[in-house]
């Protein structure tokens, strides 16, 4: 007789080994070794989630303090590597192989651990290729998901950050997996079911609240006049030439810059309501000025902020809210909005090669890219057309009926020529090449393709790779706008002459900018504080932004 | 610390007859240029006590690509700088022309 | 180093004839006889961090001489630490404190009470400034150790090697600790000699000061002996040309 | 928090205080176009002790002093430059100061002027640095004996720290702003010294309510708080110029008293709530958000006159 239950059955196994933990579905904290060694089994697929902002620490301590006798080989399947534990369980023996998106600030050990061969790799993937894999390969047996609330029940209450949550749950609740889940508060009832309970198998209440990075907030005082040079010839070369409303923005200080200048460089030039008006982006406080300004007509996010709550609470007409009032994110549907429904991604890199090709990898850090890549691309799958996208169709030229030539999403890398401590950011060849040599990977840790990059800016014009029409020019665009890098310095410069005179590079004084004028004057906020007058008291910034 | 000099020949002088100027603060990643107008003026010199060695190819660049732009006759052009990249150079450079061309 | 001389040693150096000056807290208050008639004394002992308290009750007394009236000289004794470094003494404003006992010493001086200062120990920062180099004329006793920074702090800052550091500090006494490099940069007057009597030296030195003007020389010695070879000039060149058209 | 339009002016009045340099604040300062400068950096007169360290060095010593008017009265002034050795006090630095003091002695200005951005002594010339800080504050007094009003502004990205906080402890009048922080000794020296319980430096709230300028102004440490701009410090010190208390017997004996009352009050308040709760604020928690009109308001409403003896 064939078995069709079998995961079934080992799902009720699960529940029945953990049940003697918990008080109906409540798990005290104190009991999360014990909840987490009933219902794992060597071998099994975890996420743990680990998103760009919201981590579920509790859990994520538990399972590092589980028995690696009991619990062992376990494949983690999570976006973000965020917190030590996340790795601690590979050091432990009770995690042995990985796929993941993104580790910001575990990026060295990582890689340290790779070499060492204490991780065995899977894939680095993007954020919506991980998700996919969620509900094809990478099914989790187990889920151990975090809320700020929850009721006996296990209806859940994500919060603002809700993120990757309910993509997680879907996976795993649906095939017969485990879901636990850790919140602040074990409350009567919660102020919205953003995850009903019968899809929460336990919910534990933590002992701190999960901890949130406030990975969005660039402070206005820490914005050059280089940023601000960069943001006028984005605004008015890019923004108000293509007409660009739907659109993501990066998290540097470069796109913050762009975000502060709206409200008055982009308003002296008559661009309001023309440009920029339909976000997919977090709740970035660089943006307050542009929204109180009336520029915004709405924002879908992939988590919160910290600090923004209140104010994206008074502002339903622009932020996605439920029914209790507080922002609904949603990392898969805003990445699929990024990737589908915005003409525009703007954001930075640490290295562009001489052919497009851009990365923030270097040779002992594995970050991977997170969304990046998904905003960062082309879509093939894109049937519909704009004004912007159909333009920069046009613009990447190509022969046959108009009606069957494909727009093209503009992806633009902002970067200044050289970073920290005088590193350059254009190279002749990405470190992530060797990265890969040294690793044994396939594939390099590429974060945006050449063949989908379609403008570079830099502090000495704007490169426009669509007009580009061979590999040649492509070089030479880039390198006409490197400046004073190794590669800017080994120009072409007749070619370089030529190819402004077709405005594949134009020069700030092309656009009819004057340098002299990048000054933070033009910035509609100057300083976090800036930010809270602008949002009328409602934004709250945490202590390590304040000086007041 | 590197001290770099530069002397170039200008067609023209620099409009304008302030004595001297400065602009830009040193501090880490920025500079502070002096410029003082006391040369012929189809002369200008460049110094600079710059405190990250090992870029006199980037430096003689950039003071190349001002020089030619903004054709600084007569102009002694002093840089004390404290690691600054080449963007703010040529930032502070055009900030101190200005400065001496206005009236 | 010789070795920083103690205070009872000092005082009864000082007073042969018997004194009433008493230590509470590390804090030195007092007065003793000097010629015909008394000095005053308050200071520093036992290496000891000065606070808001302090600093308050040594500014007090000063203050006391100043109200009193005559041309009581006012000696200043000093074997201290820092400033005592804490958020209660920030909080309650710790940098009035020092200002006001330095001003209380500066006033004295204005008012026709020499002040004298005696450094016999360590001395450092903010609490050095309140009260030693606060005095018409700061004298050491050989075995005193002022520092402004010490070393070890220095090269956590410069990120330089201590050895380089050391080095740096033999060939230029501009930012070393030590009682020889505060000598020469014109901060320390003159080290006194243990092996005299120090009631005369300390009376010798009220003459001299009462009968100086009330200009600061310090900057001037500072030249002379190498310690501050720019100083005095520039400061002499500003006032020219603030007086010039 | 209270809040306010943020003013998107380009007048130079209206500039930040906070960020502008030492030269852009001298010049939105005095009127227009009067400052002179002593030893201007045309005469290079720059540290012989930074190269040394292999420091770069900076024309003026990060210390700028000269002359100009101020409603047409004459003032002499210097400011710091914070960001160059985050305005530490060294030879020159220091003894452009001490000169600059000296000449009010003989040119007998209406006030001197003294723009604070500093974290102390230059530890690469600490000898000198410190003796520069001694000599500052002799000669302070000095002018102030002559009936020349000392006046200090706080309100750069450096503070005002260390032996400068002593300075400014000197000075006959203090201007401060949200952003000038006040004190001697750092929150990350502290921190290094004491360890983080003591003082957690990156608590940036528990830095600006322990050093900031709202309290500074509330405990009778400044006597003026104005918002971040050239132009509301400009108004500050044309206040604060006739309202200066000369230097004498009286003023110190009745800054004796406020520092013992003070001491009295507060000396076992653990934090800067506790103080503003005891000065009569019925809700010190909201103060660090208020808005200058709201924190005049409050100061207005306070039941004690404020005690200003320096």
């Amino acid at each position: 007789m064939s078995q069709w239950q079998k995961e079934r059955d080992i799902r009720e196994a699960r529940l029945e080994r953990a049940r003697p933990h918990a008080d109906g579905k409540v798990v005290p904290a104190s009991r999360v070794v014990d909840l987490l060694e009933a219902i794992l089994q060597p071998g099994d697929r975890v996420c743990l989630e680990g998103d760009n902002q919201k981590q579920a620490d509790c859990l994520a301590r538990g399972l590092s303090a589980c028995d690696p006798a009991r619990v062992h080989d376990l494949h983690m399947v999570q976006s973000g590597i965020v917190l030590p534990e996340h790795l601690d369980v590979f050091e432990q023996g009770i995690a042995k192989r990985l796929d993941y998106s993104y580790s910001g600030p575990q990026g060295a050990r990582i890689a340290k651990m790779l070499y060492g061969g204490q991780i065995e790799l899977g894939a680095v993937h993007t954020y919506l290729e991980l998700f996919a894999r969620y509900f094809v390969d990478l099914t989790p047996n187990v889920a151990l998901i975090a809320g700020v609330s929850a009721d006996r029940d296990g209806n859940l209450y994500t919060g603002p950050n809700t993120e990757d949550t309910p993509t997680v749950v879907e996976a795993t609740a649906f095939k017969n997996g485990v879901v636990v889940a850790q919140v602040n508060d074990i409350v009567d009832r919660v102020p919205r079911v953003d995850i009903p309970g019968d899809r929460v198998d336990f919910v534990v209440e933590a002992d701190t609240p999960f901890y949130v990075e406030p990975l969005f907030t660039r402070d206005p005082a820490a914005v050059t006049e280089t940023q601000i040079l960069m943001a006028m010839m984005a605004i008015k070369g890019i923004y108000a030439a293509y007409g660009i409303r739907r659109l993501n923005h990066g998290i540097g200080f470069g796109t913050a810059a762009i975000e502060l200048l709206l409200p008055t460089y982009g308003e002296r030039l008559g661009l309001k309501g023309r440009i920029a008006t339909h976000w997919a982006l977090n709740p970035h406080p660089s943006l307050i000025p542009a929204i109180e300004s009336g520029w915004v007509k709405q924002i879908h996010c992939f988590g919160s902020e910290v600090g923004m709550d209140n104010y994206i609470r008074a502002r339903p007409d622009v932020f996605f809210t439920g029914s209790d009032g507080s922002l609904r994110s949603n990392r898969a549907f805003c990445q699929t909005a990024g990737l589908y429904a915005c003409d525009l991604f703007i954001g930075s890199t640490l290295q562009i090669d001489l052919q497009g090709h851009s990365s923030t990898v270097t040779t002992n850090r594995v970050a991977g890219f997170g969304g990046a890549p998904n905003m960062g691309s082309d879509p093939h799958g894109r049937r519909h057309p704009s004004d912007t996208w159909m333009k920069a169709g046009r613009e990447a030229g190509g022969t046959g009926d108009p009606a069957l030539r494909r727009g093209r999403k503009l992806v633009v890398q902002l970067v200044e020529t050289f970073g920290d401590k005088l590193v350059p950011a254009f190279v002749e060849r990405l470190d992530a090449l060797e990265l890969a040599r040294k690793l044994n990977l396939e594939l390099a840790p590429v974060m945006v393709y050449a063949d989908d990059v379609t403008h570079i800016v830099t502090e000495e014009g704007i490169a426009n790779l669509l007009l580009c029409r061979t590999l040649d020019e492509r070089e030479q665009a880039i390198r006409g706008v490197a400046g004073y890098t190794d590669v800017g310095r080994g120009r072409d410069h007749a070619m370089v002459e030529a190819l402004r005179a077709r405005k594949i590079i134009q020069r700030p004084e092309d656009l009819g900018i004057e340098p002299l004028d990048a000054d933070r004057s033009l910035l509609a906020a100057r300083s976090i504080k800036d930010l809270v007058h602008w949002s009328g008291g409602l934004y709250e910034p945490p202590a390590k932004f304040r000086n007041w | 610390m590197e001290k770099l000099s530069f002397r170039h020949a200008t067609r023209t002088a620099l409009p304008g007859t302030r004595a001297s100027a400065i602009t830009g603060v040193v501090a880490s990643g920025n500079l502070e240029v002096l410029l003082e107008r006391n040369l012929a003026p189809d002369a200008c010199r460049v110094e600079i006590d710059t405190a990250i060695a090992g870029y006199g190819a980037v430096w003689a660049a950039v003071v190349a690509d001002f020089v030619a732009r903004r054709q600084p006759g007569g102009l002694t052009i002093t840089i004390n700088d404290g690691g600054a990249r080449p963007d703010t150079v040529s930032l502070r450079l055009a900030q101190g022309a200005r400065l001496m061309e206005m009236p | 180093m010789p070795d920083k001389m103690a205070l009872e040693a000092i005082l009864a150096a000082l007073f042969p004839a018997g004194h009433a000056v008493t230590v509470s807290d590390g804090l030195i208050t007092g007065d003793g006889p000097l010629g015909a008639g008394r000095i005053a004394v308050v200071g520093i002992d036992g290496n000891t961090a000065l606070g808001i308290e302090g600093a308050c009750h040594l500014a007090g007394r000063v203050l006391d001489v100043v109200r009193a009236g005559g041309e009581t000289p006012i000696l200043v004794l000093i074997d201290s630490d820092s400033q005592r470094m804490s958020r209660r003494d920030e909080l309650l404003g710790l940098n009035e404190y020092l200002a006001h006992l330095a001003k209380a010493l500066l006033l004295a001086d204005a008012q026709g009470h020499p002040t004298i200062g005696l450094l016999y120990g360590h001395s450092a920062a903010g609490a050095f400034i309140a009260t030693a180099l606060a005095t018409r004329v700061l004298v050491a006793l050989p075995g005193a150790h002022p520092s402004v920074m010490d070393l070890p702090s220095v090269a956590r800052v410069t990120k330089l090697p201590l050895e380089k550091l050391e080095e740096m500090a033999r060939a230029t006494p501009v930012f070393a600790p030590g009682l020889d490099n505060m000598v020469q940069t014109g901060a320390v007057q003159a080290v006194l000699d243990p092996t005299r009597p120090l009631g005369p030296q300390v009376a010798a030195l009220i003459a001299q000061g009462a009968a100086a003007d009330i200009r600061d020389t310090r900057d001037a010695l500072g030249c002379e002996r190498g310690g501050r070879p720019l100083a005095h000039d520039i400061a002499a060149r500003v006032v020219r040309e603030a007086q010039g058209a | 928090m209270d809040f306010k339009p943020v003013s998107l002016s380009t007048s130079p009045l209206d500039q930040s205080w906070y960020e502008a340099s030492a030269r852009a604040r001298l010049a939105g300062l005095l009127d227009a176009d009067t400052f002179q400068e002593f030893i201007g950096p045309e005469q290079r007169m720059m540290s012989p002790h930074l190269p040394l360290f292999d420091l770069p060095r900076a024309f003026d010593d990060g210390m700028i002093v000269g002359r100009g008017l101020l409603e047409e009265r004459p003032v002499l002034i210097a400011a710091q430059e914070g960001r160059f050795m985050g305005g530490a006090f060294g030879e020159i630095h220091g003894a452009k100061l001490v000169g600059l003091l000296r000449a009010a002695l003989a040119v007998k200005p209406a006030a001197v002027l003294i723009l604070f951005d500093t974290g102390g002594v230059r530890l690469q010339e600490a000898n000198a640095g410190e003796t520069a800080i001694a000599e500052i504050m002799r000669a302070i007094t000095q002018v102030r004996t002559a009936g020349i009003p000392v006046i200090g502004l706080i309100g750069g990205r450096a503070g005002c720290y260390g032996g400068g906080g002593l300075i400014a402890g000197t000075c006959a009048r203090l201007v401060i702003s949200e952003g000038g922080r006040l004190s001697v000794s750092g929150p990350e020296v502290i921190e290094t010294n004491r360890g983080a319980e003591e003082f957690d430096s990156r608590d940036r709230a528990l830095v600006w309510r322990t050093m900031g300028g709202k309290h500074r102004r509330l405990i009778g440490a400044a006597d003026a708080f104005v918002d971040d701009t050239i132009g509301a410090f400009r108004k500050a010190v044309l206040a604060a110029i006739p309202a200066a208390p000369s230097f004498d017997l009286a003023t110190l004996e009745a800054e004796q008293a406020r520092l013992e009352a003070r001491l009295d009050r507060f000396g076992d308040a653990r934090d800067a709530t506790e103080i503003w709760g005891g000065l009569g604020i019925a809700d010190p928690a909201a103060v660090p958000g208020l808005t200058t009109e709201g924190f005049d308001a409050l100061l207005a409403r306070l039941p004690e006159e404020p005690h200003h003896a320096r």
